[in-house]
This record gives structure tokens, C-alpha cells and sequence, in this order.
């Protein structure tokens, strides 16, 4: 605990970089997101050590107290390395803010990496909701830093409504579960009495509210607003590690305090987690914001996430047995591996924001040429995003296949081999349309031409933004072709001994029968091979360079696609879901034998937020409207109020047994 | 021991009738004041430190435990504070409140808060329950002065609301204590009439019946002085049309005075009338408080009334609190409110200085405050996300302790209403923080206004109840206090 | 006394009828020299002293001389100011007066069965509920204060059946307090002119929601 | 180190596999042409014209236009390198076992070539190559579950997901409903993931019906070569799949192979190529008829 309290202490040294006056904002800076920095490597550290197999003291102090076991240990590291590499981001990135509250920005970016760590150490409910709570504060304000903006304090207000009401069901579920065992202490809540009705309820509330802050669908709507309206550094901190923290939770809650599972919870977790998977990817496809693309993509990949941990507990409801460890492997590795490549993600977004100072992808073009690392590092966050072998984003997407080949084949019950097998379709589907999703995000702003004038201006991140960049695409890449390290922590965490059987370099599984074998080095080597080949017959070749004919003229570059064209295939198809909401308004005829001028507007709104939130908000001040009249202003009515609660209280109390 | 008391009970009255003289120039005023309330602030500090905790002071007409010195703090915390910061406000409001252009009669005002605080001392430290109520009532007259001190329209409009409705309660408390009386002649006798260290030495001895009677009447009556709902319709009114200084002395002072005098007599009904008839009515009543304010914090319009609604809110709380009655949730609600009464003055001082500011109550005109008042709108985000019970300012950690006192006593079904409840409540506070924090402004403020002895006042305020909350069950001094606090209530 | 309690009742009920606020007020006095009366029965019943005459002379004081006078001269300053309300607003507060005298009765039956002196008590709770109706039903501020007093006239009058008396420094107090009450309110009904040029109350809606 | 020793050998053996497939591919696609062609009687080309044709872009020179960037000439040799990958992972004619991975493994490494085609369809900065990218990303999103489903449907079928492990259970005599519906849905799958009729049509280079091509367009010399050796490789590897692991007839796989080939062949000529958007339908049929085979098993 010792290394911990040493994280905190520098996390708490970039806290108190608030009190800095004015005039030392640049020193602040440095402080702030170096202490960070320092910080998060520590931890890092430490819980890399706690999977190797050191164990560490509790400690508490009066109501808080501390522990760690091996599943916070694996979210403690996930949360070090993201912290490591967007701190080192910020070290660039936080300067554009110098002026507007940078010293705010640093300050509250400790606090948010020192509550999500706390969050993971915590030891008992009172403590996991204190630093819960501390956490959506410190990112409600992160994300509101540029408050000027109506559509940044909007999304602050939403996520912290939002986040509020999450937080209001993993109260009760905690209170319920705290309320049936001795104390509120997480060893204690182990054993707790709750008959079989409230275990119901704990897990509904359970699930909602993490749910909700993991961005699960229907609860998701927060999250698309709030990413894009963060500085960059912050959304891929919040979608980076946050989330998964809100993962953390489900599984604490699952493994600890619910450990006998009911069918249908399994199926539920499973179905939500399969369902956002696909209508994460889904909108995803159809932004044009490059961070809102970034964000539904997140809500993909938890989607993912929640089906393979759903699978997994499916799996050990009904085939017991060793098993079911894979869907909890897949669940754990895919959410290690999406930190590294969504931090590395938005960080890429942040460098293109802040070189050309623009979201929306319709603008871009061309950027490589202008900025070619940031479209290197990038290109490695898409493959990995769009789960291509070699990149870490396929070996969870292949435990995930694994765990649901598994789930499938070891189950004669038709009722759940039709759940298990739609959910593998939609993840099918998800990992299609993640490829589309990202063919297009980097096709549509770093190649072909640019597409507006801010191409022109851009400019290349400075050397702590691509430092940061290229150790997660290095990362990314590294766990990709290496993926074992990462998969033996994550044996560690759940305590697998050889449940996985891990031959030589290769992942491989025997759970479906026969073995199955993913050898990424294997595979490296076989590419290595023949692109050397197919090298040797194309390096030489003869190339000329001249434009594309253009039956006589010559393109322009409005003549290319653009990112809403792209998407036009996959919007027609799945419109029924979509409904895209069209405006086409004719303008004045300039000329008697060319068309007319057309304008064209296409909205694409969130299906949930429009189906769902906004009649419940409508009634909710339609009610509050009426309710409001009970107050007339009367001084008799209220008096009377006074007599007639006098009346009824006395009446109740002559009744009253 | 007695003398801080009477110290205590001395100065404010002889400062108000100073003040009354009209002899004074302004400036010789304030600082008469500062330094009567800083008198009496360390008097009741050395009363603290002299104090042990497990043995109550008693003597014929006084009697101080851990509960009232408690409360005691409290009050007295936001009495110094209020005379401190009263100086800027006062001259503020001159120049560009409400009073604009007006002659502002500080002597009056002054006496009137110096009444005020000496009437809710007496509350604190009298032994009887009759006289208990004697000072109740007076606070509620002294308060209704203070609340129509501009005798502007909406000032009386308040006042009148304001008197009649607490009257009409405060004298069904009356009759509470009546009962209360009858009861005790019934079964010890006419000694020791009302008072409240005999009662509690003797409370078995009591007819259930009219404690039962007793504890109906007495509810409704400290309720509606303390604003449970539906007895709440006075507050609103009379928190928002206030001076801004006295609409964070009424909320976090009166309010909690009125909590204490319920206390006090719970204590000595439930012996007899039975923990769980208290229970079930206090719930409803804070369920339907909370309940009750949510509308009216989603569609508001001034920024003083929802600030009044919070307080109900938090009242709302407070009483789900005592109705769990277990000790954890009863030094819980000590430790609520504490944190309300701290964080809910800042509160009401910053919408007074934005009023100020902006020259308007109406919220919906009241954009960018990040931009153009940074210092008024630190305070007011801060405020704004600690009154919503968010870390790390000190109700969260209240809340959560008598949230789990609730479910721990199996009230699972009025604990899971008021968190939800509550999610309502933050949707509408903090839409309306929002609006007004960020954002580009409308119409340019005044500027910033807050004052330097202001500032790090209203920072001490905040950063205790962070303190206090956090170091609630860790810091032996406090926990000392507050465990004999709950101990003198036997929850 | 009982023939004060029935005399009690009947100006009581009287009191329900007036609306000129004139005659409410003297009504008010009347009412008042009657509890003051069964004080001073009931004080020197129990042997007298300071205690035994104490309140009922300051009862005579205060609710009888002091409340009546000076309400007397607010209402001097109103020109024209009646209580104008139909017939039907009259007959119903009676009719609810009627109402809660019942009850009175039910209650006090039901929650203290063997309790001596039941009509008095009954009169108290009709009393109670009699000052809520007309603070209810009456929008003349002068009418609500009216109102108020007599609820707290049948307060009083229960203590006094009830327990004998309060000790004297808690009567005391109670008196002092009405005593600042009804200053204060007088003060505000004139402001209330000042400000408003009526003591309606129905015009005091402007603060809402 | 045994394991790696002995993967090497294996991969020796798949590649040695790899480049047996590569030089067959043309001639299978000759043979559909020429198939196409009796059917439309017309005598049609020779069945080796598309070495003819690989021969001649080999020699020629490259055109490139100035936006490109370096993916531009990458994207085809991808394109070659995991087709050929892809081809190296069909169970070993030769007994060679690589554990390169299993079908998933498979499906991905074509979906990595398919993603450099796709973003180096938009370099150019053309109108069309924009097209084919969206339409091929459209298509994918298609029938990429459709195979997963087939994938498992054989997998509930053998009880591997290792492709060898899954060639030596299929079991090719008995028939069931599930067998059948899964073949079914595995050809029409096949033939949407090589764009041919009625998905796409690959002999045309016209705006409304290609797709593949499109994406193609700017290519030339010896980098669309490679495409087309690419794509016709991906076709053989198919049917080789289809033959393996979906067709129950209990023959040769080279006959087998072949019979497919004049299938495809056979199916083009019967039918017109469908509107890009129906092929959504079309593919829902054969995911709902595998769902069916699933749920059978």
C-alpha cells in the first residue's frame, strides 16, 4: 500500500497545483500533469507486481479502508498505463489552454486519476461511493472546462445527471446488500443474506447503474456528448479507463456480493451487451464528429465487453465446470486492450483538433501529407479499433468468438443457443461496421484532398503529444503480436492456474472440443515472409504520376467522397433503426439550362434519446409545471393545508395499532 | 460553566440595544457587531473546550449537553460569519441592491440579527420545554421582522405568509406541550414542571396515550417551524424575499433550532409512544418533503427560492434521519446539519451577491458567470455541487450515513424513494446552476463583487463542512461530541 | 363555570358571524374577559397566591384591554373596511364551527375518555378549530388575527382545564410573545395599508411556485 | 522451441500450399468464365487467358495521381500478402499443421486486406474509388455475420474451430436438414465476399453495379495485377472452403472444386446482377437459413 500512498501523494501535489496565483499558470502545468504522470507510473508499477503475485496490506483509516485483490489489481494497471501515456499527452496538449484555466484543468486532472484509483482500492461501500462520486465530480468539471460553450455545459449537465442517477441505483444496491450483511465492509457484504427476490433487485440496480456509466444502451446518451465535449486528454482518459471502472463495479458486484447467478441475469447482460455493441457501431458510422465517432465507438466496445462478461457467466450458470473462465478472460482483455487503443484514439483526435482546429471529418482530407505521424499513429489505432489481427484490438475480439463458439456449442438448449447465436450475429455485424467506421474516419480525413482550408493550416502535434501517441500505437502493437502477457494477468485476476492453456507463444483453447490456436507471431512471420516475396517483385516496379482523367477536365476536390456519402450504404440499409430525418429545399434557379441550386440537410438523431429521454423529460417539467400549483400563493390555503394535515395526523393516530 | 452562558446570553442584547440607540455611525456599528459575535464565538469555543462531553451542565434554568453545544456551534458558526461578511453586504446592497437609493437603517437591522441569534441561544440552553417554545415563538417574531425589513410589497406579502402559517403551527406545538404537561402531572406530579432533565430521567413513567397525542401535535408543530412539507408553504416565500444574510441565518440556524427542539422532545415521547408510530410519520413526512420540492426546483425561476427548495430538501433528509432513529443516523443527522446550515449560508450570500451582480433574481437572465464573476461563480459551483450532496463537501457523507441507517433499519422502501427523489432534485438544481455559470452573458454584471473579508470567510465555511465530513467517525474530538450527542437522544 | 364555558361557546360562535371588524374586535375582547374569568376562577379555586391571580390578570390586561385597543386603532386608520363575503361564506363558517364543537367532542372521547371537565375540553378543541376556520375563511388581516388569538385563547383554555396552569415563567412567556405577536401583526396590517391601500390578503398572491 | 521448430515447418508446407493455389487460382476463374460463356453460347475465351492478362499489367508501367500517399501503392500488395496468408491457413494438402490460428483467425486476416483496399480506395480522390469503398464496407457489413454464423454453424457441426480440425470431421455422407441449409447459405455467401452476380458483377466497369471494381479503378500495371491474381486467389480459396467444409458429397476435393467453379459459373448466367440495396435481403436469407441450421443441431 505504501507505492499507493506514494501515487497519491504526487496526485495530491498536482491537486494543490490549484493554489498556484496566476502568474506561475506554465509552472502549474508542468506540476500538475507531471506529478500525474509520476503518479500513475507508480501505480502501474505496483499493480504489474500485484498480478506477478505480491500481495498488498490493507489499510484503513477510521470509515475508509483500502484493499486490493487481483481484479482491481488488472484495472489499477489499465488505469496506470492509460494515466502514464495521456498525462505525458497533456504535457503538450493542456499548453492550448494556457489562459483559460489551465491551472483548474491540471488540478482536476489529479483528482480524476487519484478518485479512479481510489475507486479501485476501495474496500468497502462507503469508501467505493465516496471516490465514485469524487470521480464524476472531478469529470463533470473536466468536461465542463469550456464552459463558454452551450453544447459543452449541456453535456457536463447531462453527464452529471445522468451519472447521478447511475449512482443513485448502485446506492441502493449497495445499501441493500450493506443492509443484509454485517457491515458495509466489502468482505463482510461477501456474505451477505439477501433472499433470493432482493438479490433481484440488488443485481437490477446493480447492472442499471453501472450500466450506465459503462454507456450500455439504453444509457448511453450521455456519453456521445459529454466525449466530444472534453479536452481531448479527458475523453481519453474518461473513455479510456473510466468506463471500465464502471466494469470494475459490475464485477465486483457479480463476483462478490451475488455469486449465485439467475439464468435470465446472465441473458440480460449478455443481450444489453450485444445490442449496444451494435448500435454503438451503428451510429458510430454515422457521425461526422471525429470524437462523437470515437464515443459511439466506446459505447460499442463496452457493449462488447458486457455480452462476452454475460457470456461468461452463461457459461458457468450452465456448463460449469472450467469454462467459463473464457468469457471473463475475453471481457477483461478486450477491456484492457480498448484502453490503450481508444486513449490512443483520442489523443489522435486531439492532435488533429488541435492542428487544424476543427471536429467534423467533412472538413479534413489530405491530412497525412501535413501531419504523417499523427496519420501513422492513427492508422494503428483504426486497424486496432476495427479489430484486425495483429493489432490488440483481435485478440479480445477472438476470445470473444471463442467464448461464444464455446457457450454455443457446449449448450443443447435451443431457447439459449437462439440468444447466444443473435448475440453473435450482432457482434458479427458490430465487427463489420467497426471496420467500415474506421475505413471511413481515416480514409475520409487523411487521404485524398482536403476538403476545406484547415487542411491547409495544419499543423504537426508537438513532441509530447506524438511521444504519447507512439508509445500507445507501440503498445497497441506490441499486445497485439505478444498478446500473452496481458492474458496471463488476466488469468492472474480471475486466479486461473492452467485453465488457459497457453502453448509456446500462441493463445490456445480447448473449451469447444477440439484445440483452437491464435499464433500472432506465427502469423507475423508467415506475412513477414511473403511481403518479403511479394517486395522483391514490387519494389522495381515503374511509376508515373499523372492526374485521373476526368472525361476531359480536371477533379476537384469536391468531387470526392465525403464521410456522409460513405456512410450513405449502411445508413439506406439499417433506416428503419435510424431514421434519418431528411431535409431537401430547392433554391432559386440561377441559370435557364443548368439544375438548380439544391441545400441538403440530414440529421441523424440518437433513436434513444429521441424515443425515450425526451418525452420523459417533456412530462417531467409538464408535471413539475402543474405540481407547481399547489402553491398558489394564498396565505387561507396554506393554513388550511396546516388543519387538514392537523385532521388527518389526528385521525391516523386514533387509528394507528 | 455558567459563566460563558450568561456571557453568551448577554452580549447579543446589550449590542442590539446599542444598535437600537441610533447613536452610532455606521462604521462604529459593524465593528460593534464583529466584535460582539466574535466575543460571543470564542466564548461558546472556550465553553466547548472546557466542556466534557459526557457530563451535562444543569442548573435551574440552563441546561447544555453534547446535542446543544452541538447545535450551539453551529449557530454560532454562522453568526460570526454573518457579522463578518455583514459589513460588504450591507454596503453592497446600498449602492446597487435592492435598496437601492434608500436610507438602510443598519442600526435596526443589526439589533434585529443580534435579537435573533440571542433568541435561538435561549432555545439552545434552557432546561424547560415550555420555555423552549417561549424562544421558539420568539425566534419565529424577531425573524419576521428581519424577514419584512425592507417592507417592500413582496417583503410583507412574505412576512404575513410567513407569521401566520408558523403561528398557527407553533401553537399546535404549544398544545403538544400542553399534553406533554397533562401527561407528567398525570403520572410525577406538578415538580419539576416541563423540565426536560426530570422528564428524560422519568420518561417510562409517562400515559402512552398522551404521549402518543403529545408527539402528533408536537411533529406538526416544530415541522412546520422547521418546513416539512406540507407545512412548508411559508419558506419559499420567506427565505427568498429575506435580506440574503438572513436567509442563510434562517435556514441554517432556525431550521436546525427547530430540529433540536423536535429532538428534545422526541426524546422524552418515545419511551412511551413507541419508536415505530415516529418512524412511519416522520418518513412520510420527508419523503413527501423531498418529494414536494422537486417540482418545484425543475420549473423555477428565482434564484433565491430554489435555494429554498434545497433547503427543504435537505429538512426533508434531516427528518428521514430522526425516523430511522439509530444511532448512526442520528449523529448522521447532527453531521447534515452542520454541513446544510455551512454550506446553504454560502449559498444564500453568494445569490445575494449575484443578485447584486446582476441586478435581477430571475436565473433566466443570468448567463456566464465563469466568464465575467469568477470568484462568485467559484463559490456558487461549489456551493451548488456540495448542497446537492456531492463529495467532497460534507452532506454527502450525511447522506450516505442516514441512507444506510435507513436501509440498515429496514426502510428500504422511503431510503430508495428519497435517493431517487433526490437524483430529481439535483436535475433541477444544478440545470439552473448551469444556465447561470456558464455559457456567454446576456447582460454585463456589475462585476465581480465579493468582497475580501468575504472571501476567505465563506472559503473557511466550506472547507469545515469538507472537513467535518470527512473526518466524521475519525476525528476523536468530534466523534467524542457527537457520540454523546446521540447518546443524550438514546437513538 | 360552566356557565362560563357555555357563554364561551356561544361568543364563540357569535364570533363566526360579525364581519364588521369593529364588533369582531369587541367580540374578541368579550371572549377574552371570559378566559380571563375562568382563569381567575380556576387560579383562586386552587388556593390563590401569585400564581392563582397572576394570569388572570394579566390576561385582563393583555387580551382584554391591550390586543382590543390596539386593534381598535388600526382599524380606526381603515376607512370603510369590512369583511365582505356572502351570506353563504357566514353560514358555512358557522356550520363548520358547528362541525368542529363535534369534533371536539369525538375527540376528546376518543383520545382521553375519563377526562373531568370534557365540556370545557370539547370547548377548547371547538375553540382551536373555530380560530383555524376563520384564519381559513377570512381574508381581512384584522379578521385573521382575530383568527389566531381566539385559537390561541382556546389553547389556553385547555392548559388551564388541563394542567391547572403552566408554571408561571412559561406563562409568563406565553404572554410576552402574544404580546410581541400582536404588536408585530399590527404593524404589518399597517404597512400592509401603506403599501396595499386594503388589509384584504387576497392580494397578497404575487409570491408563487 | 519444439513448437517453434516445428511451426516452422509447417509453415514451410502451407506456404509451399499457398503457391500451388496461387498458380491454380487463374485457371479456376477461367474455367467460370469459360462456364458462363457455353451457357451464353458464345465459344468464349481460352480457360488460361487470365495468366495472359496477369502477364501483360505485370510489364506495364504504374500510373499513380500526385494525392496519393504511400497506402496507395501498399493497400494491393496487402491485399496479396493476406489473401495468399488466408490461402496458407486452408487445412494442408501436404499434412503440414501451422497453428497460425483457427477460422476466425481466417476471416480476419482477409478482413485486414480488406481494410487497406477500402481506405485506399478513398486516396485517389475520386468520386468513384470513394464509391467502391462505401459499397464494399456496405457489403462487408453484410456478410461478414453471415459467414460468422456459417463458422458456427459448422462448428456446432465438427466440434473445432481449427480449420484442419474442422475438414477432417466434416462429415460428407450423411446428410442433414442443417448440412444442407448451411451449404446453401455458404454458396450465396460465397459468392457476395467475391463479388460476383448477383451481388456484384465483375466484368463490368460500370457506375451503377460495380463494386470491387470501383475501388480498383485507379489502379494499373503491375499493383492491379496483383489485385486481380488477389482476388482470384480469394475465390479459389472459397471454394476450396465451400468444398471442404460445407459441400456433403462425398468426392475428391479437386473434383469438388471444380464442380463449385461451374456452379458459380452456372448461377452467374441464371441470374442478373440485384440492386445494391436488395442485397441485404438476399443476404438475410442466408443468414436466417443458417440461423435455422444453428438452431437444428
Amino acid at each position: 500500500m505504501e507505492c499507493f500512498l506514494l501515487a497519491a501523494a504526487c496526485f495530491g501535489v498536482g491537486i494543490l497545483t490549484l493554489l498556484f496565483p496566476h502568474s506561475l499558470q506554465r509552472y502549474a502545468h508542468w506540476l500538475a500533469n507531471g506529478a500525474a504522470l509520476i503518479g500513475s507510473g507508480i501505480t502501474a508499477y505496483k499493480a504489474w507486481t500485484l498480478l506477478a503475485g505480491a500481495s498488498v496490506v490493507p489499510l484503513a483509516w477510521g470509515s475508509y479502508s483500502w484493499v486490493c485483490d487481483s481484479w482491481s489489481a488488472v484495472f489499477l494497471l489499465l488505469t496506470g498505463i492509460a494515466g502514464v501515456i495521456t498525462s505525458l499527452y497533456a504535457l503538450g496538449y493542456a499548453q492550448s489552454y494556457e489562459g483559460s484555466r489551465m491551472r483548474l484543468l491540471g488540478g482536476m486532472w489529479n483528482l480524476f486519476l487519484l478518485s479512479m484509483i481510489l475507486v479501485l482500492l476501495a474496500g468497502d461501500a462507503f469508501s467505493f461511493l465516496l471516490f465514485w462520486e469524487i470521480m464524476a465530480v472531478a469529470s463533470f468539471m473536466l468536461v465542463n472546462h469550456e464552459s463558454e460553450k452551450r453544447s459543452t455545459w449541456t453535456a457536463a449537465y447531462q453527464y452529471l445527471v445522468m451519472t447521478s442517477v447511475g449512482t443513485a441505483a448502485i446506492m441502493i444496491a449497495f445499501l441493500l446488500t450493506g443492509s443484509a450483511s454485517s457491515n458495509f465492509s466489502f468482505a463482510a457484504m461477501a456474505d451477505n443474506k439477501l433472499d433470493i427476490l432482493w438479490q433481484h433487485v440488488v443485481f437490477a440496480c446493480a447492472f442499471s447503474g453501472f450500466a450506465l456509466k459503462a454507456g450500455l444502451v439504453p444509457l448511453h446518451v450521455w456519453l456521445p456528448n459529454a466525449h466530444p465535449a472534453a479536452p481531448s486528454h479527458v475523453s481519453a482518459l474518461m473513455s479510456g479507463v473510466m468506463l471500465k471502472i464502471a466494469f470494475y463495479g459490475f464485477g465486483r458486484f457479480m463476483f462478490s456480493f451475488l455469486p449465485v447467478w439467475n439464468y435470465w441475469w446472465c441473458v440480460i447482460v449478455m443481450v444489453v451487451g450485444a445490442v449496444s455493441a451494435f448500435l454503438g457501431v451503428l451510429y458510430a458510422q454515422m457521425e461526422n464528429d471525429i470524437k462523437r465517432i470515437l464515443a459511439y465507438s466506446s459505447v460499442e466496445n463496452m457493449g462488447v465487453i458486457f455480452a462476452a462478461f454475460g457470456c461468461g457467466m452463461l457459461l458457468k450458470v450452465l456448463a460449469g465446470g472450467s469454462w467459463y473462465y473464457l468469457g471473463f478472460v475475453a471481457a477483461l482483455v478486450h477491456a484492457f486492450n480498448h484502453s490503450i487503443m481508444k486513449v490512443l484514439m483520442f489523443m489522435s483526435a486531439g492532435s488533429i483538433m488541435h492542428g487544424t482546429g476543427s471536429k467534423n471529418i467533412e472538413l479534413f482530407g489530405g491530412l497525412a501529407k501535413k501531419m504523417p505521424y499523427t496519420a501513422l499513429f492513427t492508422f494503428v489505432g483504426s486497424m486496432a479499433l476495427a479489430a484486425i489481427p495483429l493489432t490488440n484490438g483481435f485478440t479480445g475480439e477472438w476470445l470473444v468468438l471463442q467464448s461464444f463458439i464455446t457457450l454455443i456449442s457446449a449448450n443443447s438448449a435451443q431457447i439459449t443457443r437462439l440468444w447466444a447465436a443473435l448475440c453473435f450475429v450482432l457482434l458479427g455485424f458490430t465487427g463489420a461496421l467497426a471496420l467500415g467506421c474506421f475505413v471511413r474516419l481515416f480514409g475520409i480525413s487523411f487521404l485524398g484532398r482536403a476538403r476545406s482550408e484547415l487542411v491547409e493550416h495544419a499543423h504537426e502535434s508537438d513532441k509530447f503529444m506524438l511521444a504519447a501517441m507512439g508509445l500507445s500505437s507501440a503498445l497497441v502493437l506490441i499486445c497485439g503480436i505478444y498478446p500473452l502477457p496481458v492474458v496471463q494477468a488476466v488469468c492472474a485476476a480471475l486466479k486461473l492456474d492452467n485453465e488457459f492453456a497457453v502453448q509456446g507463444f500462441s493463445l490456445a483453447w480447448a473449451g469447444s472440443g477440439s484445440l483452437s490456436v491464435f499464433n500472432p507471431l506465427l502469423l507475423l512471420l508467415l506475412v513477414a515472409v511473403i511481403s518479403a516475396a511479394v517486395y522483391l517483385f514490387t519494389n522495381n516496379i515503374f511509376v508515373e504520376q499523372n492526374v485521373t482523367w476526368n472525361c476531359g477536365t480536371y477533379p476537384t476536390e469536391r468531387q470526392q467522397y465525403s464521410a456522409t456519402g460513405f456512410s450513405k450504404p449502411v445508413r439506406r440499409a439499417f433506416d428503419y433503426l435510424l431514421k434519418p430525418k431528411r431535409q431537401v429545399s430547392y433554391m432559386r434557379k440561377d441559370h435557364a439550362y443548368f439544375g438548380r441550386q439544391l441545400s441538403y440537410k440530414l440529421e441523424i438523431p440518437d433513436m434513444i434519446t429521441e424515443k425515450l429521454y425526451q418525452p420523459v423529460q417533456k412530462h417531467f417539467v409538464g408535471i413539475s409545471t402543474f405540481l407547481r400549483r399547489m402553491q398558489q400563493g394564498s396565505v387561507r390555503l396554506y393554513v388550511s393545508y396546516v388543519m387538514a394535515t392537523m385532521v388527518l395526523v389526528l385521525v391516523w393516530g386514533a387509528l394507528y395499532k | 460553566m455558567l459563566q460563558y452562558i450568561l456571557i453568551l446570553l448577554c452580549l447579543p442584547p446589550v449590542c442590539a440595544i446599542l444598535a437600537l440607540t441610533g447613536r452610532f455611525a455606521n462604521n462604529l456599528l459593524h465593528w460593534l457587531h464583529r466584535l460582539t459575535a466574535t466575543a460571543v464565538g470564542i466564548c461558546v469555543a472556550l465553553l466547548a473546550a472546557k466542556f466534557d462531553a459526557a457530563v451535562p451542565y444543569v442548573d435551574d434554568y440552563f441546561y447544555v449537553d453534547a446535542l446543544s453545544l452541538w447545535v450551539l456551534i453551529i449557530i454560532t458558526t454562522l453568526y460570526v460569519a454573518a457579522s463578518w461578511t455583514a459589513k460588504s453586504y450591507l454596503t453592497r446592497e446600498e449602492r446597487c441592491g435592492v435598496l437601492k437609493g434608500e436610507q438602510l437603517q443598519t442600526g435596526r437591522y443589526f439589533a434585529l440579527m443580534q435579537f435573533f441569534c440571542w433568541t435561538m441561544f435561549i432555545v439552545l440552553l434552557v432546561k424547560n420545554l415550555g420555555l423552549m417554545w417561549v424562544a421558539i415563538e420568539a425566534t419565529t417574531l424577531i425573524s419576521a421582522l428581519l424577514i419584512s425589513f425592507k417592507f417592500t410589497r413582496a417583503a410583507l406579502e412574505a412576512t404575513w405568509k410567513y407569521i401566520m402559517v408558523c403561528t398557527v403551527g407553533i401553537c399546535l406545538a404549544l398544545l403538544g406541550t400542553l399534553v406533554l404537561y397533562y401527561a407528567q402531572i398525570a403520572a410525577l406530579g406538578t415538580n419539576n414542571a416541563l423540565s426536560w432533565v426530570f422528564l428524560h430521567q422519568h420518561a417510562e413513567a409517562l400515559d402512552p396515550a398522551l404521549t402518543k397525542l403529545a408527539l402528533l401535535f408536537l411533529v406538526i408543530g416544530y415541522g412546520t417551524k422547521a418546513g416539512m412539507a406540507p407545512m412548508h408553504t411559508w419558506l419559499p416565500d420567506a427565505y427568498a424575499e429575506a435580506p440574503s444574510l438572513t436567509s442563510g441565518m434562517l435556514s441554517g440556524a432556525l431550521c436546525s433550532c427547530a430540529i433540536y427542539v423536535l429532538l428534545r422532545n422526541l426524546v422524552i415521547l418515545l419511551p412511551t409512544a413507541g419508536s415505530a408510530m415516529m418512524s412511519s410519520m416522520l418518513l412520510f413526512f420527508a419523503v413527501l418533503t423531498v418529494a414536494v420540492a422537486v417540482p418545484f426546483v425543475v420549473v423555477q425561476r428565482d434564484v433565491k427560492r430554489i435555494l429554498a427548495y434545497s433547503s427543504m430538501e435537505n429538512i426533508g433528509i434531516m427528518v428521514a434521519g430522526i425516523g430511522a432513529f439509530s444511532a448512526l443516523s442520528i449523529k448522521a443527522v447532527m453531521l447534515h446539519m452542520y454541513s446544510h446550515a455551512m454550506i446553504k449560508f454560502v449559498l444564500f450570500y453568494i445569490a445575494g451577491t449575484i443578485i447584486q451582480e446582476y441586478q435581477t433574481r430571475n436565473m433566466m437572465r443570468i448567463h456566464g458567470m465563469i466568464k465575467d464573476v469568477p470568484h462568485t461563480a467559484t463559490f456558487w459551483l461549489t456551493g451548488m455541487l456540495g448542497i446537492l450532496g456531492l463529495p467532497p463537501m460534507g452532506l454527502f457523507f450525511s447522506k450516505f450515513y442516514i441512507m444506510s441507517a435507513l436501509f440498515k433499519e429496514g426502510h428500504w422502501l422511503a431510503g430508495s424513494l428519497l435517493i431517487v427523489l433526490l437524483a430529481g432534485v439535483l436535475i433541477g438544481i444544478l440545470y439552473h446552476g448551469m444556465r447561470m455559470l456558464c455559457g456567454e452573458a446576456h447582460r454585463q454584471p456589475l462585476g465581480d463583487l465579493l468582497g475580501t473579508v468575504d472571501v476567505p470567510v465563506l472559503a473557511l465555511l466550506l472547507i469545515f463542512t469538507c472537513l467535518v465530513g470527512a473526518g466524521f467517525e475519525n476525528l476523536p474530538w468530534l466523534n467524542n461530541l457527537l457520540n454523546h450527542a446521540v447518546h443524550v437522544i438514546g437513538g | 363555570m360552566e356557565y362560563l364555558v357555555v357563554s364561551l361557546m356561544f361568543i364563540v360562535f357569535l364570533q363566526t358571524r360579525f364581519m364588521e371588524l369593529r364588533r369582531a374586535t369587541l367580540c374578541l375582547a368579550v371572549q377574552s374577559a371570559l378566559i380571563a374569568a375562568a382563569c381567575l376562577v380556576v387560579g383562586l379555586s386552587h388556593g390563590g397566591g401569585l400564581h392563582g391571580w397572576l394570569p388572570g390578570i394579566l390576561t385582563i390586561a393583555v387580551k382584554v384591554l391591550f390586543i382590543p385597543y390596539a386593534i381598535l386603532r388600526t382599524v380606526q386608520g381603515l376607512r370603510d373596511e369590512r369583511e365582505i363575503v356572502s351570506d353563504i361564506n357566514v353560514n358555512y363558517s358557522t356550520a363548520v364551527a358547528a362541525c368542529s364543537l363535534a369534533l371536539g367532542y369525538m375527540v376528546i372521547d376518543g383520545l382521553l375518555p375519563q377526562a373531568e371537565g370534557r365540556d370545557i375540553l370539547a370547548t377548547s378543541m371547538f375553540m382551536i378549530m373555530t380560530g383555524l376556520t376563520l384564519i381559513v375563511m377570512r381574508s381581512r388581516a384584522i379578521m385573521q388575527m382575530i383568527g389566531l388569538i381566539t385559537m390561541e385563547n382556546g389553547i389556553y383554555l385547555l392548559g388551564l382545564i388541563m394542567t391547572e396552569g403552566l408554571p408561571l415563567i412559561i406563562e409568563l412567556g406565553i404572554f410576552l410573545d402574544v404580546l410581541i405577536a400582536v404588536v408585530i401583526l399590527v404593524i404589518l396590517t399597517s404597512r400592509l395599508r401603506l403599501s396595499f391601500r386594503t388589509t384584504d390578503t387576497n392580494v397578497l398572491d404575487k409570491l408563487k411556485g | 522451441m519444439m513448437y517453434f521448430i516445428s511451426d516452422v515447418q509447417g509453415l514451410a508446407l502451407c506456404l509451399l500450399q499457398a503457391v500451388i493455389l496461387l498458380a491454380a487460382a487463374p485457371l479456376i476463374t477461367g474455367i467460370v468464365k469459360k462456364v458462363k460463356a457455353l451457357l451464353q453460347n458464345r465459344i468464349g475465351s481460352s480457360i488460361f487467358q487470365e495468366y495472359y492478362d496477369i502477364k501483360k499489367w505485370w510489364g506495364k508501367p504504374t500510373m499513380v495521381t500526385p494525392y496519393t500517399s504511400a497506402l496507395f501503392r501498399l493497400a494491393p500488395c496487402v491485399y496479396f500478402v493476406t489473401t495468399l496468408a488466408a490461402a496458407c491457413m486452408l487445412p494442408n494438402f501436404f499434412g503440414g499443421r501451422a497453428g497460425f490460428g483457427d477460422v476466425f483467425v481466417f476471416v480476419y486476416i482477409l478482413a485486414l486486406g480488406r481494410f487497406f483496399m477500402a481506405v485506399s480506395s478513398m486516396d485517389a480522390a475520386t468520386a468513384f474509388g470513394g464509391m467502391g469503398g462505401s459499397r464494399e464496407v456496405y457489403v462487408a457489413a453484410f456478410v461478414e455475420p453471415v459467414i460468422m454464423l456459417a463458422v458456427l454453424s459448422n462448428v456446432l457441426h465438427t466440434g473445432s474451430t481449427s480449420l484442419s480440425g474442422m475438414s477432417l470431421r466434416f462429415d460428407e455422407v450423411n446428410l442433414t436438414v442443417a448440412g444442407v441449409l448451411t451449404c446453401i447459405a455458404f454458396f450465396l455467401v460465397l459468392l457476395a465476399e467475391n463479388s460476383r452476380i448477383p451481388v456484384d458483377n465483375p466484368d463490368t466497369h460500370l457506375e451503377l453495379t460495380m463494386i470491387h471494381e470501383c475501388m480498383t479503378l485507379e489502379y494499373s500495371g503491375r499493383l492491379l495485377a496483383l489485385i486481380h491474381w488477389a482476388s482470384q486467389l480469394k475465390l479459389l480459396v472459397f471454394l476450396l472452403l465451400f468444398s471442404m467444409l460445407y459441400l456433403p458429397l462425398d468426392l475428391p476435393v479437386v473434383l469438388k472444386v471444380l464442380l463449385s467453379a461451374v456452379a458459380v459459373g452456372v448461377v452467374e448466367t441464371l441470374n442478373n446482377k440485384m440492386r445494391l440495396f436488395k442485397v441485404r435481403v438476399y443476404l438475410a436469407a442466408a443468414g436466417l437459413m443458417l440461423l435455422l441450421a444453428v438452431v437444428a443441431q
